[in-house]
């Protein structure tokens, strides 16, 4: 038997801290409520460690049963918890990201209002991530996911007062909504056709299926819903438009939900049910589709934002997309890798970034920075650090997991690695973009300007609090997180060197397992879109692919120096080359500003019939003319009656008897009518 | 018919008596013109009786008015059907019963009988439209009522002594004696003199005589429900009550004390005839007894008489009621 | 020999005119004596059954209903009086205070 | 045949009195009459063997119950019944409904009992027989009713004693 790790106190421990906060936080002071989060959140981080180090010697995958939650007949799910090489890449990334979030959130929100009621959220948000990671079954995964949308709703809606963060996070919640439709039919089919929803006893009943080509099957359906899903929790195209407006939450929000650990949800849902999807190459064609254009597309928002953390909303829609792309083409290790890098990176960034808005009083938008390079320091280099992670030059963490994926996606098909290659190219000009406009140039911004624009700076309801002295670091609280964050986006891609470039992969090794297992079971099957990587790394030429690789990996890399150049000579050589250029390409332009129109789309399409059908119908139609008149009428009626029987008391005895006697007569007559028959 | 005619004369010869008793009682001689100790003055009064003129005063209701006498009469002679006078009488080869009828629900029969006789009073006072009546009819049929209560169930303990309803039986169980001398009448036995007075009691009461004559007072209401009545009407009322007296008079005899039994003697014609002697001897006994408390005892207060019927007699013989009860279950 | 049957409708007519009398009498009495009439032909139908049944809880039953009628007649008389102080009638259709 | 005869006497006299308590206008004759009713209804249960219920319908009925109402007519005085015009439902829905339901059941009684006879004295219910069953079958009814009764004084009592209707109160 193997050991009980206690694998519940994971989640449990912040949902503790969570409770505590929530309903006695008011009481406590800024440090205890501080304490407490960092405390619990903390915990869970030692103990995901504990369990990272007795890890190996643990039998995989390695489930833990709590409690059983519901039985009926065949079909059972239990509280319990599935260990396995992924899942423990994901909780490592969660808490370890999650708890610097924390570190770094007391300094960035330490003159909120609701300091209580954010750690509150926070650790809830860790309670629900973590639930989902370690669910051993898809319905506690809902869980899960259901939660983290539920607090990601809650914290984007932190500064509730202001209207749009209030929208922005019902938004969020509606368009999570739509996916987890998806998700929930994709469950339902499971439960339909294996009677299960526990994960081994579904892959073991999925396993022994041979692969789909054909589009309209049980399992290409399955995969093409819970794709719904990923893509709604994951902001893929057609659902990724509430995750730039989820930038109205504090930035360690952004940082922490919309970029490191709950947007990647969906990528981990597809490679935790990477069996089904190897099963349904249409699936994986229509992932790795998806995944391709969000990147393309989302990048190309990206070069014209100018609200800092716009752009950093738009990058991690890209790169998310990157990860379907891994996902699309079969490399989900590639895509986990990515993941982890991705929470690295993207972290750091948004925590740079919330570090810059506070360094200038709530400024959000990038025209009104520039030259802070002097001014903080440290954000400077860690941002940058970040950037040339992100931007995929060597020997930076994004490197190494972009180039994986590169390398598969060229495997699977070129198109997916020729528009992976450009993506590349826009993140790393972008990005750059970014880094030349806060930081280099001449300061264009008013240093007390504490209020910025109202109109951008959704961070303007904290503004005040940042009302003292000009442009200023951050407190340590805040740089810490930076730093160990930037070290870790620095050296996080070296523990997936690939082979080509004389690493072992090792990451990809220690994931094996767990993707391999399936293949190992359906190994024959060799046609299809997908094919499986670890055949390709097991091929039996290796120098030929060796060589390949590295002719790709010098051509990605070259795209993210050709985007820095190119970033360089627009935005630091001569700044005004954007605005012809823009005015150049002119409704191109206009149309990329804003968002190529989608929101509108969205709105006329499908959000005002909808608003105009329930008016219409719902409202007016059945619930003012059907329930109500129903009701109104039913009581109206009962009215009339009443009115017109209540003559039947006149008081008077004898009429009394003679109703009495009417009935006796009807019951006489009734009783012998049936009796004589 | 004979025993009918039995009973009038002896309803008649009752009032003889009564006048003569009281007479003397309050010093007078009573009756003495007509006939030897105007032993023929009950003649003479029937015979008035008939001869006077019936009037019917105005605004009385008269299918009651006339009804309500011959109710009163004809239920107080029908009691006197199931009573038996003794045993049956053998002279030479015919055996006479003396009884009319001997059904075993003979007491029961005359409760009921007795309980009827209300009606009369009731609806004489009522029908007879004059407050006086109406006061009397009230007053009796509420005392009536009242005191057939306690009189039921005083009878009830000899009935559990001896279990039957049948007065013959009850007075076959009264034969012989205990330790030779002392009669073993229910009177003696079980503790049922208590009974016995209860049954006076109410007996009076029921009878409407003093000291319970609240509805025929003479000094507060006029003559009480028959005030309107004159004639053979009132000579009915008369005869009623009279013949309810004896009634009770032979039920007591009956069951408190011994019925017809005592010392036989003589050739057998005698003996025959000697159980009735007995039977009448304790009945005009018990009428004498009558007579003597009403030359005795003042009337009580109509409070008074309701006081003392549900708050002493009635708690009194359900007491009785339970002793007997126990005695007769400790013995069984 | 008399068959049950008539026994039964004579316990029958006699109900009827109980009811009947409680629907067209007026005084409260008379509406009361018409249901000591039901009462009557109700003990009468028992009487009979047991008879036919050989069986003498009908018997029983009929006491019953008799202890039952007196006590009800204890009540009803008392609240007939009570309601003659209070209304000066006994006209039942003039009792009809409890109506809407 | 003499049973029958007799049954046959008696059965009118029963009707008559029936019918008579409701064309008499006045209580007190109605009441009479009801006296008659159940007077005859004694005879009856006599020819059916039940002395004893015969009795106790004598004793109780005519003797105590009846009593009680006359006493209330006479002491309330009640005259003739004023004709008010009473309730039309009365007449439309409960002499009608009364009819059909008593001859249904007429009809039904003499189609199930059939031409069961009955002998004179068929059931002798004796006061001693009764009175077992009483006190061993049917106990607890009967305590129940005894206590029904003792309520039912009480209340009489309550509702009736008043200052001005003594003998209300000391009746029963």
């Amino acid at each position: 038997m193997t050991p009980n790790l206690h694998l519940w106190l994971i989640p449990v421990l912040p949902l503790v801290g969570a409770a505590i906060n929530g309903f006695f936080g008011r009481k406590f002071s800024r440090q205890g409520v501080a304490g407490v989060a960092l405390c619990f959140s903390g915990a869970a981080f030692l103990k995901v460690l504990m369990v990272a180090f007795t890890f190996s010697s643990l039998a995989k995958p390695h489930i833990e049963f709590l409690a059983p939650w519901i039985r009926s007949g065949s079909f059972q799910v239990d509280f319990s918890f599935y260990l396995d090489q992924l899942s423990l890449v994901m909780l490592l990334v969660v808490t370890g990201v999650g708890f610097l979030i924390h570190i770094y959130s007391v300094g960035y929100m330490w003159e909120e209002g609701g300091f209580y009621r954010f750690f509150a959220y926070l650790n809830l948000f860790m309670f629900f991530m973590l639930t989902l990671v370690l669910a051993s079954n898809y319905l506690l995964m809902f869980i899960g996911w259901e939660g983290v949308g539920l607090a990601s709703y809650l914290l984007i809606g932190f500064w509730f007062t202001k209207d749009s963060a209030a929208s922005a996070g019902k938004k969020a919640f509606i368009v999570n909504r739509i996916g987890d439709f998806g998700f929930l039919i994709a469950l339902f089919l499971l439960i339909k056709h294996f009677g299960s929803l526990n994960f081994d006893q579904v892959f073991s009943s999925i396993s022994p299926l041979s692969a789909e080509t054909g589009g309209a099957g049980l399992l290409t359906a399955i995969g093409l819903l819970l794709m719904v899903g990923a893509a709604g929790k994951s902001a893929q195209i057609p659902l990724y438009v509430w995750l730039p407006d989820a930038m109205e939450g504090p930035t360690p929000v952004s940082a922490l939900i919309h970029a490191a650990t709950m947007v990647t949800a969906g990528v981990y849902m597809v490679s935790r049910s990477h069996v089904i999807f190897e099963r349904a190459p249409m699936a994986l064609t229509v992932v790795a589709i998806v995944g391709t254009l969000t990147a393309l597309f989302a990048a190309t928002i990206g070069i014209t934002q100018t609200d800092i953390k716009k752009v950093l909303a738009y990058s991690t829609v890209s790169q998310l997309g990157y990860m379907f792309i891994a996902c699309g083409v079969g490399a989900f290790s590639a895509a986990v890798f990515h993941l982890m890098t991705h929470a690295f990176f993207k972290g750091l960034l948004f925590l740079a970034a919330g570090s810059v808005i506070h360094a200038v009083s709530g400024e959000q938008d990038m025209r009104q920075m520039g030259g802070l390079r002097t001014k903080i320091p440290w954000t400077f280099w860690t941002m940058t650090i970040a950037t040339f992670a992100i931007a995929g030059i060597p020997p930076f963490a994004g490197f190494f997991s972009k180039d994986e994926i590169l390398w598969r996606a060229y495997q699977s098909s070129w198109v997916y690695w020729a528009i992976g290659l450009f993506t590349a190219f826009l993140t790393s000009f972008y990005m750059f973009r970014l880094w030349f406009m806060t930081f280099f140039g001449t300061y264009r911004g008013t240093a007390e300007d504490t209020h910025g624009d109202s109109s951008h700076g959704p961070d303007h309801g904290h503004g005040h609090g940042h009302g003292h002295g000009g442009i200023h670091e951050s407190p340590w609280v805040m740089v810490g997180p930076l730093v160990v964050l930037a070290v870790l986006s620095v050296t996080g891609g070296w523990i997936g060197v690939p082979g080509s470039l004389g690493g072992d992969n090792r990451f990809e090794k220690f994931l094996s397992p767990v993707f391999h297992s399936s293949i190992a079971v359906s190994g024959a099957e060799s046609h299809g879109v997908a094919t499986p990587p670890e055949k390709e790394t097991e091929s039996p030429e290796p120098q030929a692919s060796h060589s390949k690789e590295l002719i790709f990996t010098g051509i990605s890399v070259f795209a993210g120096i050709f985007g820095f150049l190119l970033a360089w000579q627009l935005y630091y050589r001569d700044p005004q080359l954007p605005q012809k250029i823009a005015a150049s390409l002119g409704g191109l332009y206009e149309a990329v500003v804003h968002k190529y129109y989608i929101d509108e789309l969205y709105a006329t399409l499908f959000v005002k019939p909808l608003i105009a059908g329930s008016a219409l119908i719902l409202w007016h139609g059945i619930d003012q003319n059907v329930i109500d008149a129903s009701l109104d009428n039913s009581a109206h009626g009962a009215n009339q009656v009443s009115d017109s029987a209540r003559h039947m008391q006149s008081g008077n005895l004898r009429s009394y008897a003679g109703w009495v006697a009417a009935g006796a007569a009807a019951v006489i007559v009734y009783m012998i009518w049936t009796g004589t028959r | 018919m004979l025993a009918l005619f039995v009973l009038l004369t002896a309803v008649a010869y009752t009032v003889w008596l009564e006048r003569k008793v009281v007479g003397h009682m309050q010093n007078r001689w009573g009756p003495t013109r007509v006939g030897p100790f105007g032993l023929l003055q009950p003649l003479a009064d029937g015979v008035k009786f008939l001869f006077k003129e019936d009037l019917t005063p105005p605004h009385v209701y008269k299918p009651l008015y006339i009804a309500a006498p011959m109710i009163a009469v004809v239920f107080a002679l029908t009691s006197i059907a199931v009573i038996p006078i003794g045993n049956t009488i053998t002279i030479g080869s015919l055996v006479i019963p003396l009884q009319i009828t001997d059904v075993n629900i003979g007491l029961l029969i005359i409760l009921g009988v007795t309980s009827l006789g209300v009606y009369g009073v009731a609806l004489a006072g009522w029908s007879s439209n004059s407050k006086y009546s109406l006061l009397g009819g009230l007053r009796a049929s509420a005392q009536m009522i009242s005191y057939e209560i306690s009189l039921g169930l005083s009878l009830v303990g000899v009935l559990m002594l001896t279990g039957s309803f049948s007065l013959r039986d009850i007075v076959d169980a009264q034969s012989g004696t205990f330790w030779g001398f002392i009669p073993r009448w229910n009177i003696f036995y079980g503790g049922q003199f208590i009974a016995f007075f209860i049954y006076l009691m109410s007996a009076y009461a029921e009878t409407n005589r003093i000291p319970f004559d609240l509805p025929e007072a003479e000094t507060e209401l006029v003559a009480g429900y028959h005030t309107e009545y004159s004639a053979m009407k009132f000579a009915m009322f008369f005869m009623a009550e009279y013949a309810n007296m004896i009634t009770v008079a032979a039920v007591a005899s009956l069951l408190f004390l011994g019925g017809w039994h005592g010392p036989l003697f003589g050739p057998p014609l005698l003996q025959s005839l000697l159980p009735i002697f007995w039977f009448v001897l304790r009945i005009f006994g018990f009428l004498f007894v009558y007579i003597w408390v009403r030359g005795t005892l003042p009337r009580f207060r109509y409070d008074q008489l309701m006081a003392f019927g549900w708050k002493f007699l009635l708690p009194l013989s359900i007491a009785n009621l339970v002793v007997t009860a126990l005695v007769v279950a400790l013995r069984a | 020999m008399v068959p049950i049957a008539y026994y039964l409708i004579l316990s029958g007519i006699l109900f009827a005119c109980g009811v009947t009398g409680f629907l067209i009498k007026r005084n409260i009495i008379s509406i009361f004596m018409s249901i000591e009439l039901m009462l009557n032909g109700v003990n009468l139908s028992f009487v009979a059954f047991a008879a036919q049944w050989h069986a003498l809880s009908g018997q029983i039953f009929v006491f019953f209903v008799m202890v039952v009628a007196a006590a009800e007649a204890a009540v009803g008389l008392a609240i007939i009086i009570a309601v003659y102080r209070t209304r000066e009638t006994l006209n039942i259709d003039q009792v009809d205070l409890l109506k809407l | 045949m003499t049973h029958l005869i007799v049954f046959l006497l008696f059965g009118a006299l029963c009707v008559a009195g029936a019918v008579n308590l409701l064309v008499q206008r006045h209580p007190i004759n109605s009441a009479l009459s009801l006296v008659v009713v159940m007077g005859s209804l004694a005879v009856e249960y006599l020819l059916l063997g039940a002395e004893f219920v015969a009795a106790v319908q004598v004793i109780v009925y005519a003797g105590a119950i009846m009593v009680l109402f006359v006493f209330v007519i006479m002491l309330l005085n009640a005259g003739e019944e004023e004709h008010t015009k009473g309730s039309r439902v009365a007449l439309l829905f409960g002499i009608p409904g009364i009819l059909v339901a008593s001859v249904l059941i007429g009809w039904v009684l003499i189609e199930r009992t059939g031409s069961h006879l009955l002998w004179a004295g068929a059931l002798p219910g004796a006061p001693r027989t009764i009175g077992w069953l009483l006190f061993h079958n049917f106990l607890l009814p009967f305590e129940v009713t005894s206590i029904l009764v003792l309520i039912a004084i009480m209340g009489a009592v309550v509702l009736a004693s008043h200052p001005d209707a003594d003998q209300g109160k000391k009746e029963r």
